[in-house]
């Protein structure tokens, strides 16, 4: 369960105002909006990366604000996140990418991890490049290993900022089917931020739209195309079927 | 004070209570300690050997040109620049070129590393960005600096000596006269270069945290780094060398 | 730097010279840009310089001190000053930190501007980016290094005599008169061509850089490096041939 | 009016065009489609000299300009020009600035007078009330609409638009496809589209290329594309995971 009590976040104006929700465990969250309107801040806030100016963010049945630095590096270890531009780190090659989170937490053989490196590639339809660097590879190819990094400790709590930007409506909806895949084969809570709403709502049970600073819907996908201020949204963006 | 000079010195803060912290200490840092020292030092010498090399040169030219202008008598110009080379110039500008090259390099990986989400996606990891980034380059440059500037007093002492030989017939034994050189020069010098070292990679790893707004950002980081981390090293020596002036 | 990155940058470096000198005789350097230019380099990097010059001063007051405390040879500090400070240490640091505030600044603009296909955009507007972009910039160092290092000599002065002073007790009126007998005006204008020649290296080493940018945000930040590294080695090279060859 | 003959292009071991020709008729709107990475702005940047091919040729009005100097372009890019992805603004220019360099570069006006032009530019794009702020703090479509205001304000003959409306929301996008249409409309201005909005597509284009694998797939115009049987341009009209088309 992800809660949302509350919130509100600004830096030098406000940016999100009171923001106020709660995502079931095991749920997905498709999270709408226009450029600029903080839907990446509201990702940053439910991994503790930001802490709100006001409210409260909980994970689970703990809360992530207003907890130490040692707590929080704890409760992260439970969350998975796939970055806006991928954010590898580039002076690791790619295997090493992916399997960097399992190495800081420890408790695992270097064969184990190399097998789960292996798993997660194969997974995100990739298995030949563990050994490359990032630079190496293509806009998608990047997203997906940014999504087996992600998901390599098995989180119970998914977040994936804009997975599919810039990329063709075929590797969109692929990319969007891996992120389903996983998140149901973990029972993992799961919010993703997307421009594409065509393909989002296929897979999301849950339909967030950011507006102005508050949440202009929240509720589940089958009611949002009805809703009017969803369509409003979407509407002249639906892909021709 | 600026909105941003309070957020660098916050930063700063930071930055130096991380350091100061207990970390553990695992193959992994060991490594990092490693390769820092490979960049900082191994990665420098070339570089620092080439600049300090002219500087010796330029300096007997200066010199022996003045000398004989003025005394007709080249000599003496050998004892009389050693001490100035050990005790100033050598640590300055061998800490001027650490605050170039590897300051800005830091300065530079650390900032795109903030632009590209990198640092978020270390601390979502759980690697403190602070111990994983600079602490390794701040150990290292705390044992490299002074290495270097013994490096860098060398390669102007004989490029001086050859200077010496080639333009003023001076023979290499008369240039090469230690005898106004005094212990507290040594100690001027190494306290110069172990607080440059102490100094830059602490600037310039807060410049690269402090990063933001995208490639434009990465640039301005970059330059203060190298401004900022060279100014201190400016500050630095005129301040050592007031309070070791007043001990003579 | 391996040999061939060395051989590439220097052909790369003579390619730029030579599209700079047709530009530049041509006149097709752009008169706006390169007025807005001297005005940024001047504005950007006058304080630094002010504050680098004084302590300029007071190093090298500090320092010929130390040998003028050994032989009391009170009456010398002035000449020792100035003639260090205004051939070689003035020229030096304010050439090394104009370097660090305006060559990295600019290697960083250029190369941003390349990552975001600023570039591309005045190419494909018919617009030359040399003429437009790199001319007025090297033009701009040149002119402003050399008026700097003419600003930073009087506040390395200022620098140096209250340094004397304070530390040794020099009368600034001595330290005037024994600076003014032996320091000649070609010591000077020893340190303007040094300066101006630094101008110059910084600018052309800069915006090389700058323009060769690959690779995003990081490339951005390896070419600030790189530049500053370079400059800083031009600007030695320089220092060295200037002093060999007008002694 | 432009004509790609057999043009191939790899970057580094990457081989992106394998032998591509085309014709673009003018005054038409021809949009290049494909999956990401397919070459398309690679191959529309051949037009205007941002690429060279590594064989084949590219023709302007008849000249093959694959073999041109950098210098030899700029008098095309005056009559073709290019809209490049990301708006590229220049970020220390004002929006009405912006506008007005090609216009002060190009037609021998004074700033005052490129300045008034540049306005009535902005006032074709609907963007005149923002022409003092800086490009940095407006959103993306209104950057978009700026962008091709600077290029019209070169007057040209043919425009290349990359991406257009990629990462706009639905309105802006609409808008930025209207004006599209019009310049081809109303000034018989060339447009080649690069694009994988199907949206765009169907709504603007006279006719659709699209790349796959390094070669033109099909061609025709959008209805052609709508009733294709082809498995690979059925699966990208209708935007489904599984199918023939790579990874």
């Amino acid at each position: 369960m992800i809660e949302f009590e509350n919130v509100s976040m600004g830096f030098d104006k406000a940016v999100l105002n009171n923001i106020t929700f709660s995502l079931p465990t095991g749920s997905m969250l498709g999270l709408i909006g226009q450029g600029g309107v903080g839907k990446s801040v509201l990702l940053k806030l439910c991994c503790g990366l930001l802490e709100p100016n006001a409210g409260r963010v909980s994970l689970g049945r703990e809360a992530l604000t207003g907890q130490s630095e040692e707590h929080l590096a704890r409760m992260r270890q439970e969350i998975g996140m796939a970055f806006q531009n991928t954010a590898l780190f580039d002076f690791m090659s790619v295997g090493e990418n992916i399997a960097f989170p399992l190495r800081q937490k420890g408790g695992l053989s270097d064969i184990e991890i190399d097998a789960r490196v292996l798993d997660c590639l194969t997974r995100v339809s990739l298995p030949t490049i563990a050994n490359l660097a990032p630079s190496a590879l293509s806009g998608g190819m990047k997203k997906r290993v940014a999504l087996a990094r992600a998901m390599i400790h098995r989180p119970p709590f998914i977040f994936c900022d804009d997975p599919t930007a810039g990329l063709d409506p075929v590797t969109s909806s692929r990319i969007f089917r891996m992120i389903d895949e996983m998140r149901t084969q973990y029972g993992s809570t799961c919010v993703v931020v997307s421009h594409d709403t065509g393909g989002l709502f296929k897979r999301c049970d849950f339909v967030g739209l950011l507006r102005d600073g508050a949440m202009a819907y929240f509720g589940p996908t089958q009611d949002a195309m009805s809703h009017p201020t969803v369509a409003e949204f979407t509407l002249g963006k639906a892909r021709t079927q | 004070m600026s909105a941003q000079t309070r957020v660098f010195l916050g930063n700063m803060a930071f930055v130096i209570k991380k350091m100061m912290g207990r970390k553990k200490t695992d193959r992994a840092s060991r490594l990092r300690f490693w390769s820092a020292l490979n960049d900082v030092g191994i990665n420098s010498v070339f570089f620092i050997v080439i600049t300090l090399g002219f500087v010796g040169t330029i300096m007997m030219l200066h010199g022996g040109y003045q000398a004989a202008r003025i005394i007709g008598d080249s000599n003496l110009v050998g004892p009389q620049i050693l001490p100035l080379m050990i005790r100033q110039l050598g640590p300055t500008l061998a800490g001027l070129m650490v605050a170039t090259r590897v300051g800005t390099g830091m300065a530079a990986r650390i900032g795109s590393m903030v632009v590209t989400e990198q640092v978020d996606a270390l601390r979502l990891s759980n690697a403190c960005p602070v111990n994983y980034l600079i602490t390794p380059s701040w150990h290292a440059a705390l044992v490299m600096v002074p290495i270097l500037s013994i490096f860098g007093i060398t390669a102007a002492f004989f490029s001086g000596m050859l200077t010496a030989y080639v333009v003023f017939e001076t023979a290499p034994g008369v240039y090469a006269d230690w005898s106004f050189v005094s212990g507290l020069d040594a100690v001027e010098a190494l306290i110069k270069s172990i607080s440059f070292g102490a100094v830059i990679p602490l600037i310039a790893g807060t410049c690269g945290l402090s990063t933001h707004g995208g490639s434009a950002g990465v640039g301005r980081a970059t330059t203060n780094a190298v401004v900022l981390s060279s100014l201190a090293v400016i500050i630095l020596d005129f301040f050592i060398g007031a309070l070791i002036l007043g001990l003579r | 730097m391996s040999w061939g990155s060395f051989v590439r940058s220097a052909d790369e470096m003579l390619t730029l010279i030579l599209a700079l000198v047709t530009g530049a005789l041509g006149g097709r350097f752009d008169a706006r840009e390169t007025w807005q230019q001297l005005y940024l380099v001047g504005v950007r990097s006058l304080p630094i310089v002010i504050v680098t010059a004084i302590f300029a001063g007071g190093i090298s007051a500090i320092q010929v001190s130390a040998h003028v405390v050994r032989f009391q040879a009170y009456d010398a500090v002035g000449w020792g000053f100035g003639f260090v400070v205004f051939r070689e240490l003035g020229p030096l640091l304010i050439g090394l930190m104009f370097s660090g505030r305006v060559g990295a600044f600019n290697a960083a603009e250029l190369g941003t501007m390349k990552v975001t296909e600023q570039l591309d955009a005045l190419r494909v507007l018919a617009i030359n980016p040399l003429n437009y972009l790199v001319g007025p910039r090297i033009v701009a160092m040149v002119v402003m290094m050399t008026a700097l290092v003419m600003v930073g000599n009087v506040f390395a002065l200022l620098g140096g005599m209250l340094t004397a002073q304070v530390l040794v007790d020099v009368d600034p009126m001595v330290f005037w008169i024994s600076l003014t007998d032996y320091v000649r005006p070609v010591d000077l204008f020893n340190g303007l061509v040094k300066a101006g020649l630094f101008g110059f290296v910084i600018g052309l080493v800069s915006c090389r850089h700058g323009l060769a940018v690959d690779g995003g945000a990081p490339g951005v930040g390896r070419a600030v490096n790189q530049a500053v590294v370079a400059s800083a080695l031009g600007i030695f090279c320089f220092d060295y041939l200037v002093t060999a060859i007008l002694p | 009016m432009i004509e790609f003959k057999n043009v191939s292009k790899a970057f580094g071991d990457r081989q992106i065009l394998k032998g591509v020709s085309l014709t673009v008729d003018a005054g038409k709107v021809l949009f290049v489609i494909g999956k990401s990475g397919a070459g398309k702005s690679v191959l529309t940047k051949h037009v205007v000299g941002l690429v060279r091919p590594d064989s084949g040729a590219v023709l302007f009005d008849g000249v093959d300009v694959s073999s041109w100097t950098e210098e030899q372009f700029y008098p095309l890019r005056k009559r073709c020009t290019m809209v490049l992805q990301h708006s590229t603004l220049f970020d220390s220019m004002t929006i009405v600035e912006n506008v007005a360099l090609p216009i002060r570069k190009h037609r021998q006006l004074g700033w005052n007078a490129a300045l008034e032009t540049a306005t009535s530019y902005l006032n074709d794009v609907g963007m005149a009330e923002y022409a003092k702020r800086m490009p940095d703090t407006l959103g993306d479509g209104l950057r978009k609409r700026i962008a091709i205001a600077r290029a019209l304000a070169l007057q040209p003959q043919c425009v290349i638009f990359d991406e257009p409306t990629t990462g706009l929301d639905p309105q802006s996008a609409i808008q930025v496809d209207g004006l599209i249409r019009s310049l081809a409309d109303r000034f018989s201005v060339t447009c080649i589209v690069v694009s994988h909005d199907l949206r765009s597509i169907f709504s603007i284009a006279d006719r659709v290329v699209m790349l796959y694998q390094g070669q033109v797939l099909l061609d025709g115009p959008a209805d052609v594309f709508r009733r294709s049987e082809h498995p690979v341009v059925k699966q990208f009209m209708s935007g489904v995971p599984d199918g023939p088309m790579e990874l």
